[in-house]
């Protein structure tokens, strides 16, 4: 994975920083710049999300491609933050901890790195709160 | 808008073909529906080529215009567009074309498909499958495509009755009809014990809950409906094309279980053929993950949410069940060569409604296809008749 | 089939947009083109992009659902298809919207195009454009993008009057329209000079005969001419649209100097909208290098075969000569963002035809875009006029 | 550029082993297992290539890939073998001395490498003849 379109977003990954619309008041993690629900009316800010969620559903993956295959088996989770949006990210506990409605907080650690250029990504991965 | 029926149908054998390049594979599969419809490549318009990834798999770009080549039709000039949406690349070549032949622009149309995917190293592959889905999102987080299947298949088993031996059933009856279609990647039956047993992928997902790694490719000939009588005996017609799209992360899906672009592109299809369940007499759905077939069959609304585990163990699915799901062994034993999928659907329908498909033959009048892009961003559906 | 017109278009700046992915790119254009159609999203039916290679630029396939997703649309569950054929694909994907439309399959349907390719190292952009040639029989041997072009224009000079003034020239005329531009990604005028002692790439190429690397995204919407009234007060109309193919390797060429499928689509396109050369009034063609709207011009048919290059020199192609070429600066100046390309020559003849082009607005009521896939391997044509 | 769908090739890369309609006399390189002219009533057989041939068209490369920056300035032409098919190939000279119409004859050489996995590609280069 070429690092260059990755750190355009850094602070996003790093920060959980993402989005809101004042217009409607959701918000969104993945950052948008576009409201899906008010479209050309929407107003986007920044927001920095709080970091606390439940996990909506979970896996262990033992099969990794090859910049990730150094951490298997590792758990990999869809989290509802507690602000509303989803995302994918790893949580840091052992495979049998894992479970469907447990509650996480973000912490900022290594994710992955790129095998060809030896370039470390960091951002944000998750533990039991 | 004019009728559309398929005339010809070819495909290569599915599976590792290290003897064969992606040249190879494509001019077979081309040869074979043109010999089917008993044409020369003189008449053909236009084609149309579904293709997920040639850029990573074998670092070719532009496949309309080589496949045009390497099929002997340069002199001619025809247009030849690829186009791509992950493993629904096929199945939106199909509807491009029956677009084509529909609005009048093309008469006769060659929809193909073709995917070579052994000439990078399993690693890579991993890679660029997961490509499909969010990369900046969910595979830069350290996302698999089984991972994200894996984690619909825990949201799905927490809240819906599903046993582990009910998910695995999939794919024996999979490698069951997979066993009586010559041009499948697995010829042999499985139990429920060899799935059980096989290795954790991404939890609760085994090998044997995956499609492999496959090249291969397929295509089929389209021709306006009330021409088609001078190519076959038994045109196919197109009853219905629909397609619809959602997020492409699995996160941010309405819910993480149900495949909403595959509930819409359904109902869009029965109503333009106007048809319901009952009249579908075969359903070939995207098995990528075991999961995914039990997903299908709900979200195309053949059960109700929760009801598809109950149904695969009763072999309502079954080769012979009130309703035969992936007779072609699916995606799962006939392999997943992932731009040539949605065409090798297409192939199965035919042969069953044209009575050629051997072994596997059961009583058809109209089949479906279900053609999935990532984990449901794109889905495409067809509906097949036999005239 | 249904008339076909254009009621809105949008486009980015091209250049090296360090700060913008592609997402954000698509995003841009896309409301644009809404905002001049005035429209909201929610009327949209159909999306169709065009991409050359975000598999290799941005590791990303199924860009299709992706741009649905980025642009609001995913609720809606609109079928998005993104198509390819190299630096062809977003005149393609312009194409396969008008097909949509025409067909009555969709009514409002936008057709956009988008690359971003300063994401990766210079050395792999070479390597990834090469994808769009015969990447086992060209690439392979060390032909580079350039090089290919290079060898048409040495065999061109070889058999035709062009000197390599009048070469330039074509690169002094395109950087004059494209200081006029303010979405040009080079903005100011250039001398015979500047070209001339510029470096060489690959004989008798030099640096300002080549189409820079690019990042940048274009949108255009379609509508049924009939009801194209109802969102704009200046709808231009589809006139023709014609699409051709050849051989993917330059060598297995009928004529290295002519591209036939120019020749071929042109012909087509005359041929569909009942028009001749007289009657078009301005013409965006596909100047990836210099040498390559000089094959144009003569390919498609506004005058013989080695003039273009004297036709030049006087000006004739200027943008106040008798037949402006590449108003908008060209791909030379303006920027090739390659799958957006073909979506940026709707839009600057769309611009022309309103009456909107600013600084650099000719009298125009016909308009042809010409865009080419590779080495011409594909080539695809349009021909739109005021209504 | 990856190895693997190289090797496929090899024999008719090193040896310049190309293609023949038996029907229609035709002889192709690269090779076709297709006769564009006869379709199925075509015949395709191997054919050794006496690799002698003109050049039609070349350009001498100064900007290259990756793999290939070690070796420009570099001359690419398209030539024309006797028996009548082109391919695009190198050829082993000074740039200054290519042109148009030269008669050159296949070698055996170097092509390229593959910068990241060190693997050298090997094929026919053409010299003066
Ligand atoms: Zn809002
Ligand atoms: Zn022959």
């Amino acid at each position: 994975m070429s690092v260059a379109r990755f750190w355009r977003k850094i602070p996003q990954r790093y920060n959980l920083i993402g989005t809101r619309c004042v217009a409607c008041g959701r918000y969104f993690f993945p950052p948008r710049s576009f409201c899906p629900s008010c479209r050309r009316n929407g107003k986007i800010i920044d927001y920095q999300f709080k970091g606390e969620g439940t996990v909506i559903t979970y896996t262990v993956i033992r099969t990794a491609s090859d910049q990730f295959e150094y951490a298997t088996p590792y758990v990999l989770a869809i989290i509802q933050l507690d602000e509303g949006p989803r995302l994918t990210a790893q949580i840091s506990c052992p495979p049998e901890e894992a479970h469907i409605g447990m509650r996480v907080k973000k912490v900022f650690r290594r994710i992955g790195s790129d095998g060809k250029s030896g370039v470390i990504h960091y951002g944000t991965k998750f533990v039991a709160a | 808008m004019k009728d559309v029926a398929v005339i010809g149908v070819g495909c290569t054998t599915f599976g590792e073909k290290w003897n064969h390049s992606f040249r190879d594979l494509f001019i077979e599969a081309g040869a074979l529906a043109l010999e089917d419809a008993n044409l020369s490549g003189e008449q053909i318009d236009a084609l149309f080529v579904g293709n997920m990834s040639a850029g990573r798999f074998i670092e070719q770009e532009h496949i309309g215009a080589l496949i045009a080549d390497y099929a002997g039709l340069a002199t001619k000039h025809i247009p030849s567009t690829r186009v791509e949406a992950a493993c629904a690349s096929g199945g939106l070549a199909f509807r491009q074309a029956i677009t084509a032949v529909a609005s009048g622009m093309s008469t006769i149309v060659v929809a193909a498909g073709v995917e070579k995917m052994t000439d990078i190293t399993p690693g890579q592959t991993v890679d660029t499958l997961a490509s499909a889905a969010d990369r900046e999102w969910e595979g830069f987080m350290g996302a698999t495509f089984p991972g994200l299947y894996a984690m619909i298949a825990h949201d799905y088993m927490h809240r819906y009755p599903l046993t582990r031996e009910q998910l695995a059933q999939v794919a024996v009856k999979n490698h069951f009809n997979g066993a009586r279609n010559p041009i499948a990647q697995f010829q042999q039956e499985i139990s429920i014990e060899t799935v059980l047993s096989s290795s954790l992928v991404a939890d609760p997902l085994r090998l044997f809950d995956c499609s492999p790694i496959t090249d291969g490719a397929a295509a089929v000939i389209l021709a306006p409906l009330e021409i088609a009588k001078q190519f076959t005996d038994t045109p196919i017609k197109v009853l219905a094309s629909a397609q619809a799209s959602d997020t492409i992360a699995l996160h941010d899906r309405r819910d993480i279980s149900t495949l909403d672009a595959t509930v819409e592109a359904g109902k869009r299809a029965f109503h333009q053929a106007g048809l319901t369940h009952r009249d579908i007499d075969l359903v070939e759905v995207h098995d990528c993950f075991t999961i995914g077939e039990i997903c299908a069959i709900e979200d195309l609304g053949f059960c109700t949410k929760g009801e598809a585990g109950q149904l695969t163990e009763d072999g309502v699915t079954a080769l012979h069940g009130d309703l035969p799901v992936n007779t072609s062994g699916g995606l799962k034993a006939c392999g997943h060569p992932v731009g040539a999928t949605g065409i090798k659907q297409i192939y199965e329908v035919v042969l069953q409604l044209r009575g050629e498909a051997g072994k596997r033959q059961i009583e058809a009048e109209r089949g479906m296809t279900h053609n999935v892009g990532g984990t449901g961003a794109t889905v495409v559906i067809h509906i097949l008749g036999a005239c």
